[in-house]
């Protein structure tokens, strides 16, 4: 079947589900509107090879949280109150802030140029121009790399920038784990002040670059598997990190250093213990509240 | 997957985020906008989940959105004995109706 | 006694006092009040000790104690005595030992007084002992708190009303005189040393200076700080209301203490830090000194309540503080100050007047109480022919009042025509407008004289209780009519104090000037 | 690789010893909560008041957190390098000075609340174990959030905190007030949490990382010049403004204030108390922690940002300090009053946390001068905090032992109480002037040294100068309200056939007085320099972090 429009019907049923969810008139609809919101999220996780996610998506949110939540719809049903209605000013008041927010969101998170986000913390936002007179040089160099090339570098414009003693890329390469893996052939740090300032070479914000292309930069510059390639296999199967994550291990940031763990990729061994604690102590809340004042019958 | 990419994932994530900010407002019964929460949160939970696929956020990702589930679902139970609570006393779960505390 | 015990010991010895009162029985009002009454007496000697230790003919700090107490902050327990702060010392705890033998009238919730009548007064001691500004903030402040609980709980019947807005007043110039700290604290490379900022203000610090504009501005929130404090027009509103409602001695120690701090701050803090402020305010200065002493004495004219007739004569005596530190005029071409000696004269003289007041608007304020507390009303017109029924009471009385009208011989007279001469020299209109308040003064005083005093027949209810005075009410009434007429005689006994101390300050002040001037013609060149 | 051999490498691992060492004081919350739920399985709660195991736990907790607090400043005599901060469990907490001078601050109010609890009898003997068990949750929530390295602690920390306080202000559930304040808190609480974490989500997305410490960096590198122009700029501000949203919501800063008066009116006075201090605490630390994640670096837009987010936030501040202060007038009840004078200090502390973000992004850089100017207003920041305990809690258990006098919290009802019950009388004067901020009070002191920053700040930014003339405005305005309630206490006098009021000394009285003489001592005596010296440390200590 076509990923493609699997995706675009799981993520219509979640929309409608939640537009739904929020059009409806009456609570138990909402309830069951929810279910179909969250189960096509359910279907996104699985889309995204996040299966354990997806199941657990189904499991305790479908199955145990919207059912908790329409326990407390008929708990707490009284006749007129089961039916909400919004004025119609209300409505339309709503809509228009949500309008506005979806705007906002538009105008910010869909507009990034997330692939040039990616190879900017990679170190290949800007480059050295020794870098990347290499990389146009390349043997066997296609046009259309050549094109890219071109267009999503351009001279960099703040030349006093590049010749600051501790570039913009520097700490983030430093930092950065997977593009630690690439050092040999990634621009150093070292080379940006060593070359004229006005020649280094950073991304174009005007061009905005596809997940092949920004995959090809990386290729063309040397950093195949360090930075383009999706950082969870795209065949799912997350079930085994995702258990060893929670027992405080992280074979998927690097396979080598299971048994002597790089002090700084996190592990949730602790949160996964501490959130057992909260669990009790919201059980013991939620059990004081709902249940009714006992009277202790004293013996004398 | 042509043409399917992390932008269209986030846009569902804003879409469940914006259709539960607008639940919240709108919604007078408590557990309406209980479920509102749900949404907003499951919005972050697809762009957990979208950006652990599709940027180097890896595995935290799905991580952070696996405790996310289990941390609604605490908030769902305690909201929930609350909101019963709320009911014995008021016979009502009409958020406005609370009017007691003013001023 | 070493300077630390013995300035520590002036300073807090009233306020072990107030936590010692803890421990006694509530119904042991008699043994408190002694207590008390000795504690005051204990701090009163301990200032006369202090002025034995201290030696007139230095100009400088005397005495001096200074000990780290925030050190990320720079802030000392730094005190020290000076001519200046050296005589309203000597005042302070004269006027609170004073005021605590009449705290006898006062029946009510007597510990809760007494504590906060003897914290209130380590407040005040510690404002004119302090030397760093920090510290000297913190004691502003603190008098705060008791005033407003001894005016509330045991004033008149508008008493809640007049306890917030003193309250007010009184915060509001602080958080101005606060911003003015934190200016100078960031602008002085962290320091609280009123010293040190004295020094930086006038130019003698390498290295820092405060330029024009923060003098100008720091002055001016410094001095609106200790104008209401002063109370100097238009923010002497509270100062009506805070004294007609407060009980007798707080009267007392309101308008013969709390009004000279701040008269203290602007000799102390407001003119030597920002001289060039200062000077660039001058004029207006005087001409709110001026403006207090006729709407002063016109508005007591106008009172038909005895206590706010009294009230407003502060107004206008407090006028004359300002009216003289500020008689500042300089050749504008290099800035030096034109005939020195004159406003030196005229510093002199508000000083002098701060302690005139200090006796004779106590002593007005008691002899009002004194009234009242047989009568039980203090509306003028209702009084007259006291002299026959209370003739020892009436012969004090006018004795007092004629102090506070600046007879001479008596020591009103001293510090007014000080101010009126050192004025003529900055500006003869406002010299003759000051002068034409001394008559305004005559005016209204012996216009009360005569409704209260003489005339035929007591006009007012409760004739039958009016008593003559007992021995403690005599006790106070004389004490301060003799101070009145031996600090009108021999004015010399405080001028020697304060003299070297106010040379130097002038000379500094005028040097000062110079050098920041020049230092802003230099720039603008 | 089975799940043997995966125990073993993390039992051989030294650092989660290390680690778990480090994080004894939570274990030892952790563990009373199991142990209060076992000792009622054997009906034990019904011989052993239930106090006992938190009163225990918290005061063994916070001597073992005092202890590696001295330990860890015994260790740096003056300026702290960078790098002495450590990381407990793999990076997702920080062990700093700030986590442990936060943890003696919590722990020492959890000690101290319950104290008051065991003192006023709520909970009674019956409800013991289920708010107790609430209380230490909460607590452990909060403990995280001041220790969290890591957004995923950031949120987690945070519904720690948040979901057992819902159940904590709906304590009295027979209350009509009370059910209905804990449901309006859970319904505005819940959104601000799905706010924050939408935003959390975007600043993972955009970074590609959880980890706070490498926040600033990877931001440097992804910031594009040209300010809101660039859609990574706009998607940073709006995900930071998502993630304060949440905070705001803990501090109740204005306008995200509007469940604190209903929920502190709606609780006992100690869950009031309890709330109001700890949780802003908590939220403090958490705030400076997130805001110096995104500072450092290189960045010329990163700064500018982070310049427009101080900027912000200490206009925010100063409409919080008014809000808070003007809506104070018109209440009746004690306990509502106290919550608009909560949002008003929040409102000053942040004008402390504004200052730090302006002056770390200043025009010349992080250097060693804007650092040092930092760690004056986080340590302004701290005095505040620790002198905010004493006070608020004071007053809170001030309003708890009247209530369980005159049955009433009504401001009307306390006419003439200071001459009844002198000592408490004499106690709220010390906490409400305080409050105000006046000398001699450590009121004073913590809002001199905010103030004072926010002087220093004003340098870089004029905005910062106004919003301190605003602050001081502001001590004017409050002096009104917290008159109001002594002038009903000391200037009236008590009617007739009012409820009189009896306090006895012992226990009552006494603990009062332990809560309320610190704002003395931190006020006044050389003990201010003692404190002002560990806050300096904790701040410096934390800046020095800042790359």
């Amino acid at each position: 079947m076509n990923g493609a429009a699997l995706f675009w019907f799981f993520a219509a049923v979640t929309c409608a589900g939640a537009v739904a969810v929020v059009v409806s008139q009456n609570v138990v609809r909402m309830a069951v509107w929810l279910i179909v919101a969250l189960g096509g999220a359910a279907g996104l996780f699985f889309q995204l090879s996040a299966d354990f996610v997806g199941a657990t998506q189904l499991l305790i949110y479908v199955g145990g949280t919207i059912v908790l939540l329409i326990f407390g719809v008929m708990l707490t049903a009284s006749g007129p109150y089961l039916r909400i209605k919004t004025s119609p000013g209300e409505g339309f008041l709503a809509a228009g802030v949500g309008l506005l927010f979806v705007l906002v969101l538009m105008s910010t998170v869909l507009t990034i140029d997330w692939n040039a986000g990616r190879l900017k913390l990679a170190g290949l936002g800007k480059v050295s121009a020794d870098a990347y007179e290499t990389a146009l040089h390349k043997e066997g160099l296609s046009e259309s790399d050549r094109t890219l090339l071109e267009q999503a570098y351009q001279p960099s414009a703040k030349a006093d920038h590049a010749a600051e003693p501790a570039p913009k890329s520097g700490p983030a390469v430093a930092e950065n784990p997977e593009a630690a893996d690439s050092h040999g052939s990634a621009p150093k740090p070292g080379d940006v002040h060593s070359v004229p300032a006005a020649l280094a070479y950073e991304l174009n914000p005007g061009r905005r670059l596809t997940s092949a292309e920004a995959a090809r930069l990386a290729a063309l510059f040397g950093q195949e598997k360090a930075v383009v390639a999706s950082a969870m296999p795209a065949q799912g199967d997350t079930i085994r990190p995702l258990g060893l994550a929670l027992a405080g291990l992280r074979p998927d940031r690097d396979l080598n250093k299971v048994h002597a763990k790089a002090a700084t990729t996190p592990g949730y061994l602790l949160p996964f213990e501490i959130v057992s604690v909260h669990l009790l102590v919201v059980l013991i809340g939620a059990a004081y509240l709902a249940r009714t004042k006992r009277r202790r019958v004293e013996a004398s | 997957m042509a043409g399917v990419d992390l932008t269209a994932y986030l846009l569902v994530g804003a879409v469940l985020f914006v259709c539960g900010i607008v639940c919240m407002a709108t919604k007078r019964n408590g557990i309406g906008v209980l479920m509102g929460v749900e949404l907003v949160l499951n919005g972050a939970n697809v762009n957990f989940v979208a950006f652990s696929r599709y940027t180097s956020l890896g595995l935290d990702g799905q991580m952070m959105s696996l405790f996310v589930i289990v941390l609604a679902a605490a908030e769902a139970a305690i909201a929930l004995a609350i909101a019963l609570n709320f009911y014995n006393n008021h016979q009502t779960i009409d958020v406005d109706r609370g009017s007691e505390l003013q001023g | 006694m070493d300077p630390l015990t013995l300035l520590t010991a002036i300073i807090f010895l009233p306020a072990a006092g107030a936590l010692a009162l803890v421990a006694f029985d509530r119904k042991a009002e008699e043994t408190m009040r002694y207590f008390a009454l000795a504690i005051t007496a204990a701090t009163f000697m301990l200032t006369l000790f202090l002025w034995r230790e201290f030696d007139s003919a230095k100009s400088e700090m005397q005495l001096v104690v200074n000990l780290p107490w925030i050190r990320q902050w720079n802030v000392n327990y730094y005190l020290g005595v000076d001519g200046i702060s050296m005589p309203l010392i000597l005042l302070t705890s004269l006027i609170c030992l004073l005021s605590m033998m009449a705290s006898w009238s006062i029946k009510k919730q007597v510990q809760g007084y007494l504590m906060l009548f003897l914290i209130l007064e380590t407040g005040i001691l510690g404002v004119f002992l302090s030397l760093d500004f920090f510290l000297f903030y913190v004691f502003w402040e603190v008098m705060l708190l008791p005033m407003y609980f001894l005016i509330g709980i045991w004033g008149g019947p508008r008493k809640e009303y007049a306890a917030i807005k003193f309250f007010l007043y009184t915060l509001a110039g602080g958080v101005l005189m606060l911003i003015a700290l934190l200016m100078f604290y960031f602008n002085s490379g962290r320091s609280f040393d009123l010293l040190h900022l004295a020094a930086i203000g006038q130019g003698k610090v390498e290295g820092f200076a405060f330029n024009p504009t923060v003098q100008i501005i720091a002055f001016i929130l410094l001095f609106i700080g200790f104008a209401i404090k002063l109370p100097a027009f238009p923010v002497h509103t509270w100062l009506p209301d805070a004294h007609v409602e407060a009980p007798t001695p707080i009267s007392m120690i309101l308008a013969g203490i709390l009004l000279k701090l701040g008269g203290y701050g602007i000799i102390r803090i407001a003119f030597p830090l920002c001289p060039f402020g200062a000077q660039y305010a001058a004029y207006a200065l005087v001409l709110i000194g001026a403006v207090s002493i006729i709407y002063g004495a016109f508005a007591a004219m106008a009172q038909t309540d005895f206590k706010r007739l009294v009230a407003y004569s502060s107004v206008s005596h407090m006028g004359y503080v300002l009216l003289g530190m500020a008689v500042w005029k300089i050749n504008e071409a290099n800035g030096a100050a034109v005939g020195r000696d004159y406003w030196l004269m005229g510093m002199n003289g508000a000083m002098f007047q701060m302690l005139a007041h200090g006796i004779s608007s106590a002593g007005m304020f008691f002899m009002v109480g004194v009234i009242y507390d047989r009568v039980h009303h203090r509306d003028l017109n209702k009084f007259g022919g006291l002299m026959q029924l209370m003739p020892d009471y009436s012969g004090l009385a006018v004795g007092i009042f004629f102090a506070g009208l600046g007879l001479p011989g008596l020591c009103g007279f001293i510090g007014e025509i000080f101010v009126v001469l050192s004025t003529w020299n900055y500006s003869k209109t406002l010299a003759i407008v000051a002068a034409s308040g001394v008559i305004l003064t005559a005016g209204y005083i012996l216009w009360t004289i005569q409704r209260v005093y003489l005339g035929p027949e007591y006009k007012g209810p409760h004739a039958e209780d009016i008593t003559p005075m007992n021995g403690r009410e005599k006790a106070i009434a004389w004490t301060l009519l003799i101070f009145a007429i031996v600090l009108g005689v021999y004015p010399e006994m405080m001028f020697k104090v304060m003299r070297s101390s106010m040379d130097a300050l002038i000379v500094s002040l005028d040097a000062g000037y110079q050098a920041v001037s020049a230092a802003v013609e230099t720039a603008q060149k | 690789m089975n799940f043997e051999s995966i125990l073993t490498g993390v039992m051989n691992d030294a650092s989660w010893g290390r680690s778990l060492g480090l994080f004894a004081p939570e274990l030892i919350l952790c563990v009373s909560i199991v142990a209060l739920l076992l000792l009622r399985l054997v009906n034990a709660d019904r011989w052993l008041p239930s106090y006992l195991i938190p009163l225990f736990a918290s005061l063994t907790a916070l001597g073992i957190a005092v202890y590696s607090f001295f330990q860890m400043h015994g260790a740096i005599e003056g300026i702290p390098t960078p790098g002495t901060t450590q990381t407990m469990f793999t990076g997702l907490l920080a062990y700093d000075s700030l986590t442990l001078f936060l943890r003696v601050f919590l722990l020492g109010f959890l000690a101290l609340v319950v104290t008051l609890t065991m003192l006023s009898g709520i909970p009674d003997a019956e409800d013991g174990p289920d708010f107790y068990t609430l209380l230490l949750g909460s607590t452990i929530g909060m403990m995280l959030m001041s220790s969290a390295n890591h957004l995923l602690i950031l949120f987690l920390g945070i519904e720690m905190t948040s979901v057992p306080s819902y159940a904590m202000v709906g304590f009295l559930k027979g209350r009509r007030v009370s059910s209905e304040a804990a449901f309006k808190y859970v319904v505005y609480g819940a959104g601000a949490a799905g706010v924050m974490l939408y935003g959390i989500s975007l600043l993972g997305g955009l970074t590609g990382t959880l980890e706070m410490p490498v926040l600033a960096s990877r931001l440097s590198a992804l910031l594009g010049p040209g300010g809101m122009n660039d859609p990574t700029s706009r998607t940073v501000a709006l995900a930071a403004m998502m993630v304060l949203v949440g905070l705001a919501f803990k501090l109740s800063v204005f306008p995200f204030h509007f469940w604190c008066p209903d929920a502190f009116e709606g609780a006992a006075a100690e869950v009031g108390g309890y709330l109001s201090v700890a949780s802003k605490g908590a939220a403090f630390a958490l705030l400076v922690r997130f805001l110096l994640a995104f500072t450092g670096g290189t960045s010329v837009d990163l700064t500018s940002l982070n310049l427009a987010l101080g900027v912000g936030l200490g206009v925010v501040a100063a409409a919080t300090a008014t809000f808070g202060n003007l809506a104070a007038y018109s209440q009746t009840n004690v306990k509502r009053l106290l919550a608009y004078s909560t949002i008003a200090h929040a409102g000053y502390m942040l004008m402390g946390v504004a200052a730090m973000v302006v002056l770390l992004n200043g025009p010349g850089g992080v250097d060693a001068a804007a650092k040092g100017e930092a760690a004056t207003c986080i340590e302004g920041l701290l005095y505040y905090l620790a002198v905010y305990l004493f006070m608020n809690l004071g007053a809170f258990a001030i309003v708890a032992f009247i209530r369980n006098e005159i049955y009433s919290e009504e401001i009307s009802d306390y006419a003439g109480l200071g001459r009844q019950v002198p000592l408490l009388g004499a106690c709220m004067m010390i906490c409400l002037f305080s409050l105000i901020g006046l000398p001699p009070f450590g009121g004073f002191v913590g809002k001199f040294m905010i103030f004072a920053s926010l002087f220093q700040a004003g340098k870089i930014h004029m905005a910062m100068w106004v919003i301190l003339v605003i602050g001081t405005l502001n001590t004017i305005f409050s002096l009104f309200y917290y008159l109001r309630v002594l002038k009903v206490m000391f200037l009236e006098s008590r009617p007739e056939g009012a409820r009189r009021a009896r306090v006895s000394f012992m226990p009552s009285g006494a603990f009062v007085l332990l809560v309320t003489l610190p704002l003395l001592l931190l006020g006044a005596s050389p003990l201010v320099n003692s404190m002002s010296d560990a806050a300096t440390r904790v701040a410096s200590m934390l800046v020095a972090a800042v790359r």
